[in-house]
C-alpha cells in the first residue's frame, strides 16, 4: 500500500453542521479528535467511528471517516463484530456515560475482558444529555433530577474501577479542557493494540454545567487533577507539593514535604496486576478531591481478533482450505444408482 | 413371557417400518437410534427420524422426566415423516414403557430389556405392578430379553468391569434389532471402532454386546419376528443422513462461497439452536468466524457490525433470543445492511418447552419490531432442505441488503433424512458488488458518495470501509432518500417508509411461482409452511390414493409471498393450514387474501403425523 | 411592511382561531403556546393542542433544524384537533418563516419578529432574498414587529442587562397575539409572578415584554386584525387543560387508588415516554415508587417483580423500549401476573423520527413476543383519554392477572386538550383480592396451594410472597393446570396454550359494546383507534354537515375487539381506517373478519388533519 | 408478629423432586441452605428465591419458599423490584455464571451499586451446564468446549473483582465441599444490610468436572484456600505456614517463616476503600494457586429500599398522604357551569 496520504483537521471533518448545544464539551473533544488525526498517519478510509445514542454518540456524524450511529448501548457489541471481521481497521467507539454504563454496561465489560481491538471513549458528563436531563450511573448521589425531584439514591460507578475490574488493558482518563492531553490519551488509546478505554470528563453546559469545574477549570487543574507519569512519582499541585503514597494497599494523598519524595508512589502503567491501578482510583469518589488522569493502566495481552485470525491460520493449516465437496462427505455416505 | 411362535423362518419383507427406541437418558437410546438409522442408509433404505429428549433438565435416572427416544421410520419408497404410529418399540426400562407404550401401533412389537423391571424402577416409572406380569401388554408381540445380565455376560472375559459392560447394553438391543430387521453388521462395527478409537475395552465390550444381541435373536428362536425392509428407488446420486441443523450450517458455508465472503456468525448458545453454533465452529478452515457473545443481542450485535465490514452476518437463536433482537433488527432495517436471523423454534411462550418443537414464532419474525420494519422471511421445510433455505436466506440478505428472517424449527434441527448430496456448481449464485465509486453529486457540485441512492431492485448500493474515498455514515435516525443524510422532512418519511416496505415486497418479483402439488381440480387447498411440509405430502399422498380430490402447496417464502400465491388460493373452495401454532399463518393469509382460510392447530411439542392430518382434512373435505 | 389599512375599530367574533408559533428552540416558543393556551381555556374556549418539537438534538440556533413550535386551536365549540391550517403564524425568525408558511392558511396571517430577519439568520434559514422584501408573502396579512428591540427598549430602565431582556421577545410576542387576540392579560401575568418567584428582574422583564406587545397592537393601529373566540359552551364542570402524559400518569394513580394498590413504575427515559416517569416520581406522597432502571428489561424486569409482589407494575417507554422487553413480556404472559406496559409511539422503524408521532407499534403490541404469547391492548384516543385508559389498562391487568399494553402516541403525550375533571367517586371500580387460602389437594390428600387454579374469568389466584402457608414457585417453563407444576406433557401443553388464548378472548364478553356514531344507515364505517379520534371525529361531523352520510366507531380495545365489532362491520359497505401506520388495525379487521376493511395511511410523523381525512373518506365515498 | 416458628430442613424442602445430574455440586448447597435456613429466625413465607435460567437457576423450586424460576439473565432485575416494593421481605437471588455474568451482567453490576437489599448467590462452575457444555465468561482461556474446539480465547471475569469494581458492599467466595463453610457464608450474606453476593464454586460433574479439585478436595484445601477471617493476619497452608502480604498494593504470598507473622496482612473486611480487597481478590488468576474464599468485603452503605421509603415517608411528611382530588386540580382549572 502506498504511504498514507497528508491531511489536515479539514479532511477529517464531514460536511455535516456540528449539532450540540452551543457551549457543549463535546465540542472540543470534536476539534481535539479532527486536529490529532493526521498525526496518526491512518487512512480516513480504514477509519470507523461507531457509536450508540446520546449526545456524544453524534460523534460519528462528524468525522469525516466511515461511521455508523447505532442504537442505544450497542455499540461494543457491534463494534465487536466489525472488529473481529476486519482487524485491518481502526475501529473507535464513542458513548456517553448512560449509553456505555447504564444500557450498554454488560457489552462494555465484555469488549474489555475480550480485549477486542476498539478504542472507546467514554464521555462522562454525568447526565443524560439529549433526553434531557436525568441522572445517569456516574451521577453523584443526592443529585436532583427530571426523574429524581428528592434526590438520587443511587451509588454512582466508578467508571475506572469498573473497567479495571473488568479486566481492561488500557485505561485512561482525560477531561475536555485540555485538548493536548486529550490527543495524548487519544493517541496512546489508538496505539494500544486491544480495548482501550478513555473516560472523559465533559461538560453538558445545559443539564448539568460545571460538574467539573471544581478540578478541570485552569486555576483549578494543578491543585486538583492528579497527572499520573510512567515510571514518575505521582506528584501534584501547583510546585508539585502533594502526591500519592499506596499505604498499605490504598492510595492516599500526601504532602511531599511530610513525607519525602522517595515515599511517593512511582507510576507503572504496565503492572500486571491490576490492583494500584484500582486503588489509584479510588481517589476522588467525590467531585471535590484531587482526581487522578492519564493512563491508569497499559498492558499487553493478546489482543482477540488476533487470535480468531491465528485459530483460522491453524485450522487452515491443519485441514487446508474449506473444501464444500468434502464437507458435504463428511459424514458416511452411500451411493445410489 | 415371550408369546412368539415359530412360525416360519424366513424374514418377511414390508414396505417400511417404524421403530422407537426409548430408555433412561443414560442409557444411550439416542445412538442406539442413530446408529440403526445410519446402517439402514447405508443399506438403502430412504428414512426419517425424530430424536426426543427429555427437557433440559438432568431428571433423575428411571422417572418419566427422564425418558429419551429415538423414532425412525425406514422404507422402500419415498417418505417424508418419521411415522405415526411406531410398529415397534424398544424399552429399556419400566419408565420408557410407561411413557411411550400409548404411542405404538395396536398388536406392535414391543422390545423390553426384562432386567430393568424390577421394583425400584417400576415404582419411579409410577407402575404399582410389573407390566410384564399383567395384562398391560396383552395384545402386543412382546419380546423381552434380559439385556444387562446377557450384556455382562457376554464381556466377562473381556477384562471389563461389570459397571462398564452394563454401559454396553444399548449396544445389545441394537444388534437385537438388527438381527430382527436384518440390517448389516458391518457399518456398526466399523463405526465402533472409529469412535472409541484407543479405547480397546469399551471397543470390545460394545462388539460383544452388539453380537450378544444378534445372537439372542437366533437362539431365542425369534424368527417368526423377523422382518426387512428393501432398499428404496431412490434418484442416482450420493447420500448422506443428515438433520437439519448440520445441513443449515452447511448451507450457510455454501452460501459464503456461492457469495465469495466470509460468513460471520454472532451467536449465544440456546436450545435446539446451539448446535449450529458448535458445527460452525468447527469449520474455520472455510474463513467462518465463529463468535459465543454475552447474551442475543451482542449475538446480532456482532453479526450486523460483521455484516459492516463486508462479512455475511448471521445470528443463530430460538424464540426468547429473538424476542431480544427486535430493536437491533430494527435498525438493520434502517440501516440496509444484509443479516439472517436463524430461529429455530421451540415450543413457548417464554422458556416453555425448550426441547419440543412449534412454529409459532412467524408472527413475531413478521411483527416483532417497532414502527413499520418489514424482513424477508424464509422457512426450510426438512432436514435437508435446511441446506437450500439458508442458502436462500443468504441470497435474499445479500443482493437486497436487508436483514432476513429463516425459520426452523426443533423438529428440523434434530430430525434426520437422506439426502441426495447437490452438484457444487449447480448451487444458486448470488451476485452481490460493493460499492467502489462515488454516485452522487453534492448541492456545490463536488462528486460524492451517497449510501442511499438504489438499485432495480431498490437495494442501496454496499460500501464498506476500508473503501478508498467512499465514507459515509448510516444510522438509525430517518434518512433522506439518496443522500442518507438525516431526514426530519415529514414528506421524506413518508416516502421512506413507503419505500422500505415496496423494496421488500419487489424480491416477489423474482422469486419463482408456487406450484401446486396434486389434484389441480380438488375442492381442497392445503397450505403449508415449515417442517409439516413432511407430514402434509404424506397425508396428502394417502388421501389421494384414497380417492379424496386434495391439492397442496408449500410456501418457502413467508414474506413476501410467491407472486402467484393470491390467485392459487382463490381457485379452491377450501384453503386449510396446518400449523404448529394457532393459526398464524392463516391469519396471515386471511388478511392479504381475504379468503376465508381455516388453521389445522397442534401446539403440543410435537409434529403433526400424516395420520391426524388425514382425519382432520377429511373433517374439511365432508 | 406593515400592509394593513385601518378599516374597523371593533373585534370581529370568529368561531375559532388556529394559531402557530413558531421559532428557534431558544425563544421559548413551547413557553408562550403553552400561556396563550392557558389563558384561552381560562376565558372559556375549547382548545386543543400541537406542539413540535425539533428532532433529538441540539441544532445549532437559527437553522431549520432548530425551528420549535406549537399550535393552538381555539374554539367557541367543542372541537378535537389542533386544526388542519394555521390561521395565524407567529415566525420568530426566518427559519420558523421558512419551515412553516407552507402550513398557513391561504390569506392567512403572519407575525413576525423583523429584528431576527438579518442577513446570517436569512443564511442560516437558506433564503437567498429577504422574504420580507421579496415576493414570498404575498396575498398573506404580515404583521411584522422589531420585537427584539422593542423589548430592549421596554426593558431598558429595569435595570435588567440588554442579553437578558432579549430573551423576554417571547413575552412581547405573547403580549401582541394576545392583544389582537384580545385573551386576558390578568393569568399571564399571575404566572409569570409565580414562575419566577425571587428573581425580580426577570419578572418585570417579562412583564414589559408582555405590556410592550400588548401596546405594539394598540398603536401600530393593528385593529383590523383584531378577532376573538368567546367562549365555549362546554357541560358544566371544573376543566383544566391537559397533556396526554400527565393525564395518564394521573390516570395510574388514580387506578392504584381505586385498586387500594401502590403503584410502582420501572422505567427508563426515551422521548416521548420521559414524562410519564418525570411525572410519577413527583408523587411520591402517594406511595408511588418510580425506579430508573439501567435499561428497558430492567425496566419491565423490576416492574414484574413487584407486581409478583403485590404492586401494580407499570413500564413506561416508546417503541425502541418495547423491542427490548418482548422476552420479559412472554415471561408475564406465562406467569400470569399483572404489569402494565406503556408504550408512547413515535416515529419508526428504529430511532427514526424520535420527536414526532406515529402509531405505528400495534403489530409489535400483538405479535412482538415469541410463541404464542397473547396480551390484552388498550389505546388512548385524546391527550384527556388517556386518564381513562390508563385506568382501563390498570383494571384489566388486576382483575384478569396478565400484562396489558397501553398505546399512547406522541401527539397525544405533549398535545393538550380541556379536561372536565372527573367526580372522583364516579372513577370504575377495580376489584382485586389476593389469594389467603389452600386451594388444592395434593395425591397424598394435603391441602395445599395451587397457583394455577382458575376463577369464573379464567384468572388465577394471586397469592403474594409473605402470605402465610401459600408458598409456591412459577417459572417460564409450561406448567400443568391448576397445580402449576412444571409439566412437559403434549395434552397439557396444547391445552394450555388455547387456555391462554381464551383466557384472553375472554375479556371481550364483559367489555361494553361499541356504539356507531353518526349514519346508522351510511355506506362507510370509518374505524379508528389512538389519536386519530379527534381528527376523524372532526371529518365525520364536517362530512356530515355538508350531506355526506358517514358512520364511524373508535376502538378502545385493539385485543380482544369489543363483542359486537364484527357484526357491525358486516352492517356497512365499506370499511375505512385512518392509520398513522401502513395499515396495521387494518390487517387485523381484515383477517378476523375477513372484511374488506381498506387503510387509510400517513406515516409523515404528523397527526392527520380533519381536512385530509375529509378528503380521503370523500374518495371511498365516491 | 408472632415469634417465627421453630422448623427444620424438611419444612423448607418443597415437594419437588430434586432434578440435577447426580454428583452435581448444585445437590450440596441446597442442603447446606435447606438446614441453614431454620437457623436464620426466618419465615418460610417472608422468603423468595429468585432466579433466571441455567442448572442453578432450578434452586427455587427446591425451597419450600416463595419463588421465581424467570428468565436468562433477568433475576437481579426482577428481584429489584420485588425488594423495592417490599422491604418486609427476605429476597434470595440464586444463577450460574452464565446467567449472571454473561446475559445477566449490567443487571448484576447495577444491583450491586445501588445496594439492593439481595442475597445473590453465583454458583460459578465455569460452564454452561444447562445447554450442555459451552464455555462461560469464567471459562479459562484455552478452554475446550462445543463453541470452542480450538479452545476459547477470551480472558475470563474473576467474578470477585467485578463485584468490588462495581461498588459491592458485600463480597464473598465459598465452595460446594464445605458445607460449614457455606453456610457461614450465606449466614453473612443474609444478615448484610443490601447487596450481598456470594461466589460459590462448584463442580458441574458432567460438563466441567473437578474445575476446582486442585483446591477444594480435602487434602488440597489447607494448602491451597486462603480462609480469609475478619482481623486475623491472613494465613494459610497445613501449618499456617504461608501468608499473604500487601506489598507495594498488590497482594503476594510469602512464607511465614521468611518475613515473620507481623507482615502479614490482617484482614479487614470493613475498610471503606476496597482496594485492598481486590488486591486480594487478584490472588489466583488461575486455578493452580491458592485462592482467597471467605469475606472479602463488609460495608455498611444505606441500602436502596431504605432510601426509597424514607422519601415516600418524607413526601407524605411535607405534603400529606396523597390526594387525588387535589392532584387533578393542581394545573390551572377554571370551571364552566
Ligand atoms: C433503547 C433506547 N432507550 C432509550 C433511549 C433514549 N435515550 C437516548 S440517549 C439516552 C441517554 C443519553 O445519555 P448519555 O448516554 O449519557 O449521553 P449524553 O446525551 O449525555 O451524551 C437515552 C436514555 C433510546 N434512544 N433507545
Ligand atoms: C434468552 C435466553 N438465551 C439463552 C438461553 C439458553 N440458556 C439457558 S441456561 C444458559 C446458560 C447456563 O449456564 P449458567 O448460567 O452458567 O448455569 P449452569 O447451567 O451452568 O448452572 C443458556 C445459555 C435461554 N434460556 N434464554
Ligand atoms: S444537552 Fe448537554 S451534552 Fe447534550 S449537546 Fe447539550 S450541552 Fe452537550
Ligand atoms: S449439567 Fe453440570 S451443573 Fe448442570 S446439573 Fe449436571 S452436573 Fe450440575
Ligand atoms: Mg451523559
Ligand atoms: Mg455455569
Amino acid at each position: 500500500m502506498s504511504a498514507v496520504p497528508v491531511t489536515t483537521k479539514k479532511d477529517w471533518s464531514s460536511d455535516q453542521e456540528v449539532r450540540w448545544c452551543p457551549g457543549c464539551g463535546d465540542y472540543s473533544i470534536l476539534t481535539a479528535m479532527q486536529l490529532l488525526m493526521p498525526e496518526l498517519e491512518v487512512r480516513r478510509e480504514d477509519t470507523v467511528f461507531i457509536s450508540g445514542i446520546g449526545c456524544a454518540a453524534r460523534f460519528p456524524y462528524y468525522m469525516n471517516t466511515y461511521g455508523m450511529h447505532s442504537i442505544h448501548g450497542r455499540s461494543p457489541a457491534i463494534a465487536t463484530g466489525l472488529a473481529m471481521a476486519r482487524p485491518d481497521l481502526d475501529v473507535w467507539v464513542v458513548g456517553g456515560d448512560g449509553d456505555m454504563l447504564s444500557i450498554g454496561g454488560n457489552h462494555l465489560i465484555h469488549a474489555l475482558r475480550r480485549n477486542i481491538n476498539l478504542t472507546i471513549l467514554l464521555f462522562n458528563n454525568q447526565i443524560y444529555g439529549l433526553t434531557k436531563g436525568q441522572y445517569s450511573p456516574t451521577s453523584e448521589v443526592g443529585k436532583v433530577t427530571k426523574s429524581t425531584p428528592m434526590g438520587s439514591i443511587d451509588q454512582p460507578f466508578n467508571p475506572i474501577s469498573v473497567a479495571l475490574g473488568a479486566e481492561a488493558t488500557f485505561v485512561a482518563r482525560t477531561h475536555d479542557m485540555d485538548r493536548g492531553h486529550m490527543q495524548e490519551m487519544f493517541r496512546r488509546a489508538h496505539d494500544h493494540q486491544g480495548s482501550a478505554i478513555v473516560e472523559v470528563f465533559q461538560n453538558c453546559n445545559v443539564f448539568n454545567d460545571g460538574a467539573f469545574n471544581a478540578i478541570t477549570k485552569k486555576d483549578a487543574r494543578d491543585a486538583m487533577l492528579i497527572n499520573l507519569t510512567h515510571g514518575e512519582p505521582v506528584r501534584f499541585g501547583v510546585d508539585g507539593e502533594r502526591g500519592v503514597m499506596i499505604v498499605d494497599g490504598t492510595a492516599k494523598i500526601v504532602d511531599v514535604a511530610e513525607v519525602g519524595i522517595d515515599a511517593l508512589h512511582v507510576h507503572d502503567e504496565t503492572a500486571p496486576d491490576p490492583s494500584v491501578a484500582f486503588a489509584i482510583s479510588r481517589l476522588a469518589d467525590d467531585r471535590e478531591s484531587p482526581t487522578p488522569v492519564g493512563v491508569l493502566r497499559s498492558v499487553q495481552r493478546r489482543e482477540y481478533g488476533e487470535s480468531v485470525s491465528s485459530q483460522i491460520a491453524a485450522a487452515q493449516d491443519t485441514k487446508g482450505p474449506g473444501d464444500l465437496h468434502g464437507l458435504l462427505r463428511s459424514l458416511p455416505t452411500w451411493d445410489v444408482s | 413371557m415371550t408369546d412368539t411362535v415359530d412360525r416360519a423362518d424366513e424374514v418377511r419383507e414390508v414396505e417400511r417400518i417404524i421403530i422407537r427406541f426409548a430408555g433412561d437418558s443414560g442409557d444411550g437410546m439416542q445412538l442406539t437410534g442413530d446408529r440403526f438409522t445410519s446402517a439402514s442408509a447405508l443399506f438403502g433404505n430412504d428414512l426419517a427420524t425424530l430424536p426426543e429428549f427429555p427437557a433440559e433438565i438432568r431428571a433423575p435416572a428411571g422417572t418419566l422426566a427422564g425418558v429419551s427416544a429415538f423414532q425412525v421410520h425406514i422404507s422402500d419408497h419415498d417418505i417424508t415423516t418419521p411415522g405415526d404410529a411406531p410398529n415397534v418399540l424398544v424399552a429399556m426400562n419400566p419408565a420408557a414403557l410407561k411413557a411411550d407404550l400409548h404411542t405404538l401401533e395396536s398388536g406392535g412389537t414391543v422390545i423390553i430389556n426384562s432386567d430393568a423391571f424390577e421394583e425400584r424402577n417400576l415404582a419411579k416409572a409410577g407402575y404399582e405392578h410389573n407390566p410384564l406380569e399383567d395384562n398391560t401388554l396383552d395384545g402386543y408381540t412382546v419380546i423381552t430379553a434380559p439385556m444387562t445380565s446377557l450384556t455382562k455376560e457376554a464381556c466377562k472375559d473381556l477384562g471389563v468391569k461389570p459397571r462398564d459392560a452394563e454401559r454396553s447394553k444399548n449396544f445389545f438391543a441394537l444388534g437385537l434389532v438388527s438381527w430382527l430387521y436384518s440390517r448389516p453388521e458391518e457399518p456398526t462395527m466399523l463405526w465402533i471402532q472409529e469412535k472409541f478409537k484407543g479405547r480397546d475395552l469399551v471397543i470390545a465390550a460394545n462388539e460383544a454386546a452388539y453380537r450378544a444381541g444378534n445372537a439372542f435373536g437366533e437362539t431365542a428362536e425369534l424368527s417368526a419376528s423377523r422382518m426387512t425392509v428393501r432398499p428404496a428407488q431412490l434418484p442416482a446420486g450420493t447420500y448422506t443422513n443428515i438433520n437439519g441443523n448440520t445441513a443449515l450450517s452447511w448451507g450457510l458455508i455454501a452460501a459464503s462461497q456461492q457469495a465469495g465472503l466470509p460468513l460471520f456468525l454472532g451467536s449465544y448458545p440456546i436450545t435446539p439452536a446451539s448446535d449450529i453454533l458448535h458445527e460452525l465452529s468447527k469449520h474455520k478452515n472455510f474463513g467462518v468466524r465463529t463468535f459465543q457473545a454475552e447474551d442475543e443481542i451482542a449475538a446480532v450485535g456482532s453479526a450486523l457490525g460483521a455484516s459492516y465490514g463486508g462479512h455475511i452476518g448471521i445470528t443463530t437463536t430460538s424464540g426468547p433470543g429473538v424476542a431480544l433482537k427486535g430493536e437491533t433488527l430494527g435498525l438493520a432495517v434502517s440501516l440496509e445492511l444484509p443479516l439472517v436471523v436463524i430461529d429455530i423454534q421451540r415450543g413457548g411462550p417464554s422458556t416453555g418447552l425448550p426441547t419440543k418443537t412449534e412454529a409459532a414464532d412467524l408472527m413475531m419474525a413478521m411483527y416483532g419490531r417497532h414502527g413499520e420494519a418489514p424482513m424477508p422471511i424464509v422457512a426450510a421445510s426438512s432436514p435437508a432442505d435446511c441446506f437450500d433455505a439458508a442458502i436462500e436466506a443468504v441470497r435474499i440478505a445479500l443482493e437486497y441488503r436487508t436483514p432476513v428472517m429463516l425459520l426452523s424449527d426443533g423438529y428440523l434441527a434434530n430430525g434426520t433424512e437422506p439426502w441426495k448430496l447437490p452438484d457444487i456448481d449447480s448451487l444458486p449464485s448470488i451476485d452481490i458488488e460493493f460499492a467502489s465509486e462515488l454516485n452522487g453529486v453534492d448541492s456545490e457540485g463536488r462528486e460524492v458518495y451517497w449510501p442511499y441512492v438504489r438499485n432495480d431492485d431498490l437495494a442501496r448500493p454496499w460500501a464498506i470501509p476500508g473503501t478508498e474515498a467512499l465514507m459515509h455514515r448510516i444510522g438509525g435516525i430517518e434518512k433522506q432518500d439518496g443522500t442518507g443524510n438525516i431526514s426530519y422532512d415529514p414528506a421524506n418519511h413518508e416516502f421512506m417508509v413507503r419505500l422500505r416496505e415496496e423494496r421488500i415486497l419487489k424480491i416477489a418479483d423474482k422469486l419463482p411461482p408456487l406450484e401446486v402439488m396434486g389434484d389441480d381440480d380438488a375442492d381442497i387447498l392445503v397450505v403449508g409452511w415449515g417442517s409439516t411440509w413432511g407430514a402434509i405430502t404424506s397425508a396428502v399422498g394417502r388421501l389421494r390414493s384414497g380417492g379424496t380430490k386434495v391439492a397442496s402447496v408449500h410456501l418457502r417464502h413467508l414474506y413476501p409471498f410467491a407472486p402467484n400465491l393470491g390467485e392459487l388460493l382463490q381457485r379452491f373452495d377450501h384453503v386449510v393450514v396446518p400449523e404448529m401454532n394457532l393459526g398464524q399463518l392463516t391469519k396471515l393469509l386471511r388478511a392479504e387474501f381475504l379468503v376465508d382460510a381455516k388453521a389445522i392447530s397442534k401446539v403440543s411439542g410435537q409434529p403433526f403425523t400424516a395420520a391426524e392430518l388425514v382425519t382432520k382434512i377429511q373433517e374439511v373435505a365432508r
